[in-house]
């Protein structure tokens, strides 16, 4: 490796040669578009490039990508990686699932992967629902929902995604959706480039089990008065002729408000770094996708990266240490001879 | 009597077990340790056995906080802790009370006098006080103020009673030491280093041990005092080691051996964390540790490391291994080199989270679903997990495969003398990697396949992450030589043999076994495999010494067996397997062999002892 | 030809094995369904196998995607869904060339003509149109247009044509309904019930079926059809079963028999999920179902419903079993009943999640730390499973003992016909649970020892929460009869032994097997378990029938084994066990029961055929 | 049980004969002593109540309540408990245990037991260490802290366990620490009449393994300063002499501020019944135990109960079915009768 230029590429160079196995129709097409269309403008190289992923329709896709890759077992794929970054911090690591591989089974190593910041991408696409075992409602999915295994309807109060990561210490939280190529490439390169563990929710449609759940949202018709854009620095505005905006009240209470009533003055200006707990707020705004729904990042604050840290201590080590010598281990405790 | 027996030349004597307890506040481990420490530094061989109660600190004064250490010392090689211990010093009436029974009959009790009050004699269940009632008839007891010994040895120092009272262990241990001819030095110099950043209790733990050195040589109790001499030992440089950090040495050992980075990935588990403890000490080996978020998070990072080329190690013990058993099956589907090391604990569920126990081994074997074949190791003693680990690692890397290593408990926390192995006669265990195409494809190409295998040892080629031209994809569904998700029927059932095919294969690669003692006409073979050898190998000694013919073998490879076992096994007229659970090697011989092997179990969470092997193995030749 | 073929008698026939197979989207399994109905409604014996891929839907077209359900019927008992199907119904061309191998010689071909074009070639890999280069030598085959011919029978319909199209498979089953001379009504009548809410599509299937049905009728293509008597069966109401239905039911029939509400703890994953669906969808019956945030919790949430007095469930395949391995440890410390149902799946590792495999055996009765025993059961047909589920509640709860139940995908998704049994007939399996103090304490007062044991069955009482005055506290610990937590050493040695024989005395309590076939004297004895009861009976009869003397013994109870099963093995000449796995029964035999015991086996995630197994017995018996 | 009302008990009849066997001094005590002089004042039967644990030291809590009880395994407590709970909706479940315990190994089954609003009362015993594995550092131990898996200082952001709880939506969270009794009390019966799942964070004093972790919050001259106790509908302050308080500001931020420069008016009034995101913001307030932390209830708000939920659908699908017919079940699909 002696160039120092990463090559040109163009999508179909990030492109397997596996048949996409997904149904036709479905999201996840438009997601792996944005990536294989993304991945040529990053300054990586495709051996660099690692896809770790569980089980479930999502987690195939680590087949589709022409790079190193991993589809391992049901929601350890953050466990996985958190090894292979540790290890190989020159690695780029995405970790790729379902909401039921990381929210329900994987709950867990979700939530410790983003604590402990460790350097990778995650990204999970919440479908509402599980896709490849044909159709129980997920940890995501909303209230009352009628599937195989709910014919009641469910009575689970599902996870906020966000919620749960910005309640986890993420550092980097943000969402984005299947039917914007535009804004899922933006959104997975501030991803890619924030050191340490970034978590991305994408909105994606399960057109077999879970048809039209963000259709409220993500339809062309209704993006402009369902979709609040996150700016840093701006003030959060949106609707058709952005006559919406969000204001926060001295109760504290986050409100979608008329700008032209409340003053343009009173909309509350997006902050990422903000460091106590405005993006949970906003996280909140929303109950469900059936309200306006903020999408783009959350937050994006720069903490210590977790394999730098043991790279640190490690060097603090062998600094003091000197780097290792076997034979002097063997005889650090007390010893004697026998002639 | 001027001429008292302390100054007498000391008594010669082969051997001596040595029981150290008093409550777990009472700091019998530390000075079991130094003891020890002093005796190896003698030339003795020596084992021993640490036992520990499972609450952090019981309530002081019950049966239940009692904390024990027991050591054995031999002018000669010795493989057990001991039977029944010689000597018992018992810092309090539970101490006394709970550990008494396992003393020899006759044996020597050294109680601390001063807490044979009231209370905690109550606290230890006694009506009445053992010392006066007659409850020790027969043994040679000797009682010793300890505490307030200690307390008057302190006090020039301005060290209040209550905190002098704390050094009273070290009392004992000066006491022992004189009775034993220890050199002082190496302790006095050991108690320096060890306390010296809190100078007042470095200065009460010298007074309190200077004060019972003197209080042996000069209180007229002991007739003489005894001397081990030296064993005879191969010439070199000597440390004493325990099991768990052997095993982590081994693996900084194998990292190097392996020109590969070290990570261990675990979650805390009683036996097992002095492992995660001891390689987070060593960073400078360049070691990696992850305290991961629980068992399955711990294997996980570790195969994640092992997929970007670290030597990757999760250890734990029985609860953590349940835990583990999905990803171990699909390292074994990913043909990952991985080390998974179960120091074993009395099971099951959470059991005797303290206590040692062999009852993993078939859990090690088939604890996963789906056919899924891996091979398994144990080590014999606390050095051998030294050797073991590094063996184990060979075998991971050569046959990309992860493998289990049997500890236990018994072996984790025991210790005895090391020699030192120079570093540069270690085996060179470094493989290579794939850094070009191994294939071309129909269009003529080249091309990566993954699961190509190496037609010797079939194992597949290993292409780092990082390595221009060889990105592929790897995955827990069956696959086929290309590394594609193939459903076909046939490829299958190929792979499933072929993986099984590899495991087996490593018995052409592994050392065939040797038989102890008696290895022609022998009139019975005693197999074994881990923390037993020591035991097996003195009842095997003793009843060789009756006079019959007895052989002896100890497996460190259980999965696979060595090529020429079953020979050896077809070859013997009774088979007689000792095992500290209910019969698990056994049952594997059985099936692989079907000989009629027989079974010696114990589940205590204690080791045998040499004395139950030797009536066992009697029991079975009258058979 | 007013004197067709069609309108002849029919010919008469004593079994068929026709396959239907087509794209994952083409409705193949629901045609396949129906197609059993209409022949158990008929009387018919038959067994059938769903097969279908891994992928929700993968392409079109491609040899991924092909779904296949096959069918036997017969006049007679039979036990298996035949070896080689006569018929083939192939929608696309990848149906056709991922199927035709498994045909019969000479077989029957019917294609959709009308998908044999260039593009579906060439996703089937086809690189000329097998319709016409000849590769159908030897094969009858018939080319039907089935897509136009839907498209123009839903035409007057006003049905859009691409709607249409999704009909056809309703055309294929009215046709192989005439050829096999299927009754038509019972097909309509559920054509309307099931899509009554979408009425345009179900006027398209119904024309689509009469259009299929009146096609075989006037085209002049077949020379005659075919009738498969009803078989003799015992009188009695009848309905179709598939395994994981009868398994469901057969759980709420324990429940209903232990007087106990139901409560199923589960995380979907396939073969396993419809279970969950089933039990999910008949809450009338007082079930509790949660579908838990991964395996642990599923059997955590059933392990505390069950010491809330529930009968308890969890349902998974392998690589949840692996997970909940640490969790039935504590089950088996507590002593509390659980049923633990694994639909085996191909493995290791995520494998071939929707093939079906026999390789948990060993998991299931090692796959915990610890010496860790429970009973296994294992259903031997599809409507076995209704059974099985009670035999292991049963068990669970007399003995409260955590039950491992081993089914697998073939048994879950293939249907047979069943007997319906009178619900009164089905075994009272109420416990009773403790109301009052069983012990006094040294005090004189009553106290409540939850393992002072029955010392028959050597079951513990069990309290539930909520019973006044037997307050207690049970724990993974070790533990002695009083409940408390106890790290004696002969304690522990003594609780190992006591559930090592609670669940070894279970074989006094179940019935001892049977033979089947030539009870004496037989040249070899065939042991199987599980689903290839019906392959293996086959093989056996046929290997009879050819003049030989053949025993079969099939195992329900896996763990404990039949108390005579030791004496039944050691009488034998040889014994042969098929699994589909490496030989896991046969080691098991082989260490119980020293008996050499050889393994046939098959692991390619199909089952055994009864040819497969006539050839290897035959084989054996050279030996 | 034809008494209707609940017999008069004392702490006495609420403790076991167990001896316990905490270490001598350990916070451990005093929870258990705030639980059994608590539990006479409850409205409720020893037989009635069950306490499930995991593993850690914490966790041996069950072995001293004279009630039913189960000391199950690590992590699991509250997998098992949502069990116990859903079959047994009548019973009183609490879960006990520690940092280890819950948020590390049993992190999964803690955030699904408080999304599902399972009708437990969770009881975590937060020392920021692994006490009964003699002390590694736990994921609420603050970065550097140095034990014996951590020689070199931990590298991980610790969680805040307020915060999990909140991220993972939880209807009842609080904090209380175990040097004040009544403090303890008071929470504790909250927790314990909030239908659905509660989630109590105990700051624990470990005092063999991390000794005063709290008492820059919790010793006796520093509790004025240093606690902030949040009360229902009240204005937000602490201090001596209530002299501080917390205010919200447009821009989205809490602050500290002095109640007489801003303004008695301008004080946050405490709302544990806000959906949006207030507790979250309090959780935030102090970066550990180290800076003012509010304790108290950081929310409490009614939402359906799942036990509750699941015999609504029991008795809605009875009364649409019937009570369940085993004969008519077995006959539910096609049959035909052989004769
Ligand atoms: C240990 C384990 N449990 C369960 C399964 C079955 N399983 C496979 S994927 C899946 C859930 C899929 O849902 P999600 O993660 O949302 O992915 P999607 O298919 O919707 O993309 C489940 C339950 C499994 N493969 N392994
Ligand atoms: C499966 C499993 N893994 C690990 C352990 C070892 N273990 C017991 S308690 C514990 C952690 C204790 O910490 P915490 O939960 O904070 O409780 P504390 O002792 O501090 O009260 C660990 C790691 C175990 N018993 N079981
Ligand atoms: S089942 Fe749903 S998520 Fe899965 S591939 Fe099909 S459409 Fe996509
Ligand atoms: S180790 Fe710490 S938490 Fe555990 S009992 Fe002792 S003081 Fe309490
Ligand atoms: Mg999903
Ligand atoms: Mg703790």
């Amino acid at each position: 490796m002696t160039e120092t230029t990463v090559p040109v590429t163009t999508r179909k160079d990030w492109s397997s040669d596996q048949e996409v196995r997904w149904c036709p129709g479905c999201g996840d097409y438009s997601i792996l578009a944005a990536v294989q269309f993304l991945m040529p403008e990053l300054d990586v190289r495709r051996e660099d490039v690692v896809f770790v992923s569980g089980i479930g329709c999502a987690a195939r896709f680590p087949y589709y990508m022409n790079t190193y890759g991993m589809h391992s077992i049901h929601g350890r794929a953050a466990a996985i990686a958190t090894g292979l970054a540790m290890a190989r911090p020159e690695l780029k690591v995405f970790v790729v699932g379902g909401d039921g591989d990381m929210l329900s089974i994987g709950g867990n190593h979700l939530i410790h992967v983003l604590r402990r910041n460790i350097d990778v991408t995650v990204l999970m696409f919440n479908n509402q629902i599980y896709g490849l075992t044909k159709g129980q409602y997920s940890p995501t999915s909303e209230v009352g929902k009628v599937t195989k295994s709910s014919p009641y309807g469910s009575i689970e109060t599902p996870f906020n995604p966000i919620s749960v990561a910005l309640g986890a210490e993420a550092t980097f939280v943000a969402r984005t959706h299947d039917m914007d190529r535009q804004h899922m490439m933006e959104v997975f390169r501030r991803a890619y480039e924030h050191r340490g563990a970034a978590f991305v929710e994408i909105y994606q449609n399960c057109n077999v089990f879970n048809d039209g759940a963000f259709e409220p949202l993500t339809g062309k018709a209704n993006r402009d008065d369902m979709i609040i854009p996150l700016v840093h620095g701006q003030p959060i505005r949106f609707g058709a002729d952005q006559e919406k905006g969000v204001a926060m009240g001295t109760d504290g209470r986050l409100r979608i408000v008329d700008v032209a009533k409340a003053g343009a003055d009173n909309i509350l200006v997006h902050d990422e770094q903000h460091d106590r707990g405005l993006g949970f707020m906003l996280s909140r705004l929303a109950k469900g996708p059936h309200e306006p729904t903020p999408i783009g990042v959350f937050r994006a604050v720069q903490y210590p990266e977790y394999g730098e840290e043991v790279g640190r201590q490690i060097a603090t080590a062998q600094e003091r240490n000197g780097p290792g010598d076997l034979a002097a281990l063997l005889r650090s405790g007390a010893t004697w001879r026998v002639d | 009597m001027a001429d008292t027996a302390a100054r007498t030349d000391p008594k010669q004597i082969e051997r001596v077990i040595i029981r150290f307890a008093g409550d777990s506040g009472d700091g019998m481990q530390l000075v079991g340790d130094q003891f020890t420490s002093a005796s190896a530094l003698l030339g003795n061989d020596l084992v021993t056995l640490p036992e520990y109660p499972a609450e952090i600190r019981a309530p002081a004064g019950t049966l239940a906080g009692v904390s024990a250490f027991q050591i054995h010392i031999s002018d000669h090689d010795i493989t057990t802790p001991g039977d029944a211990p010689n000597v018992l010093v018992a810092m309090n009436p539970a101490a006394l009370r709970a550990e008494l029974g396992r003393l020899e009959p006759h044996g020597t009790v050294i109680v601390n006098v001063d807490t044979f009050e009231e209370r905690n004699l109550a606290k230890a269940g006694y009506e009445s006080n053992p010392l006066t009632d007659g409850a020790l008839k027969g043994y040679t007891v000797f009682e010793v103020p300890m505490t307030s010994l200690t307390r008057q040895a302190c006090e020039p120092l301005g060290v209040k009673p209550r905190d002098a009272e704390r050094s009273k262990n070290f009392f004992a241990l000066g006491l022992v030491s004189f009775m034993y001819t220890r050199p002082e030095a190496p302790t006095i110099e050991w108690i320096k280093a060890k306390f010296a950043s809190k100078e007042k209790v470095r200065d009460a733990n010298l007074a309190a041990f200077h004060a019972g050195h003197a209080f042996g040589e000069t209180a007229e109790l002991f007739d003489h005092v005894y001397e081990v001499a030296p064993a005879e030992q191969h010439p070199g440089e000597y440390t004493n080691i325990n099991g768990n950090t052997a095993l982590a040495w081994g693996l900084i050992a194998a990292s190097r051996l392996a020109r590969m980075p070290l990570f261990l990935g675990s979650y805390p588990i009683t036996p097992a964390s002095d492992i995660l403890h001891e390689l987070a000490k060593q960073k400078h080996f360049g070691i990696r540790t992850l305290q991961a978020e629980d068992e399955i998070a711990g294997i996980g990072a570790a195969l994640g490391a092992a997929y970007g080329g670290h030597l990757a190690v999760t250890t734990t013990s029985g609860p953590g291994v349940a835990l583990k058993a999905e990803t171990i099956g699909l390292a074994i589907s990913l043909e990952l080199p991985l080390l998974i090391i179960d120091i074993q604990r009395g099971g099951p569920s959470t059991g005797l989270p303290t206590k040692t126990e062999q009852a993993d081994l078939l859990l090690a074997m088939y604890g996963h679903h789906g056919e899924s074949p891996l091979p398994i190791l144990a080590p014999y003693s606390p050095a051998h997990c030294f050797d073991t680990a590094i063996e184990a690692a060979r075998i991971a890397l050569e046959y990309r495969t992860p493998v289990m290593l049997l500890s236990d408990g018994y072996l984790a926390n025991g210790a005895e003398p090391w020699l030192i192995p120079d570093v540069d006669t270690l085996p060179d265990i470094a493989i290579e990697f794939a850094t070009a195409p191994n294939h071309t494809d129909a269009d003529g190409n080249p091309a990566f396949w993954p699961y190509q295998r190496d037609p010797e040892t079939l194992a597949r080629p290993l292409a780092l992450p990082g390595t221009p031209g060889l990105e592929h994809r790897i995955g827990g569904l069956e696959k086929d030589e290309a590394g594609h998700v193939s459903y076909v029927p046939e490829v299958h059932e190929q792979m499933v043999h072929v993986r099984a095919a590899k495991i087996a294969g490593i018995a052409r690669d592994i050392p065939p076994v040797v038989i102890r003692g008696d290895a022609e006409d022998a009139e019975i073979l005693v197999v074994g495999w881990g923390s037993t050898w020591g035991a097996i190998s003195g009842g095997v000694d003793r009843v060789r010494a009756l006079g019959h013919r007895v052989a002896q073998v100890h497996l460190t490879h259980l999965n696979p067996f060595p090529a020429n076992l079953g020979d050896v096994l077809r070859a013997q007229r009774r088979i007689l397997v000792p095992e500290m659970n209910l019969g698990q090697l056994a049952r594997l011989l059985r099936a692989e062999y079907l000989v009629d092997a027989r079974s010696v179990t114990k589940v205590k969470g204690l080791p045998f002892t040499a004395g139950e092997l030797e009536v066992a193995i009697l029991g079975a030749l009258d058979d």
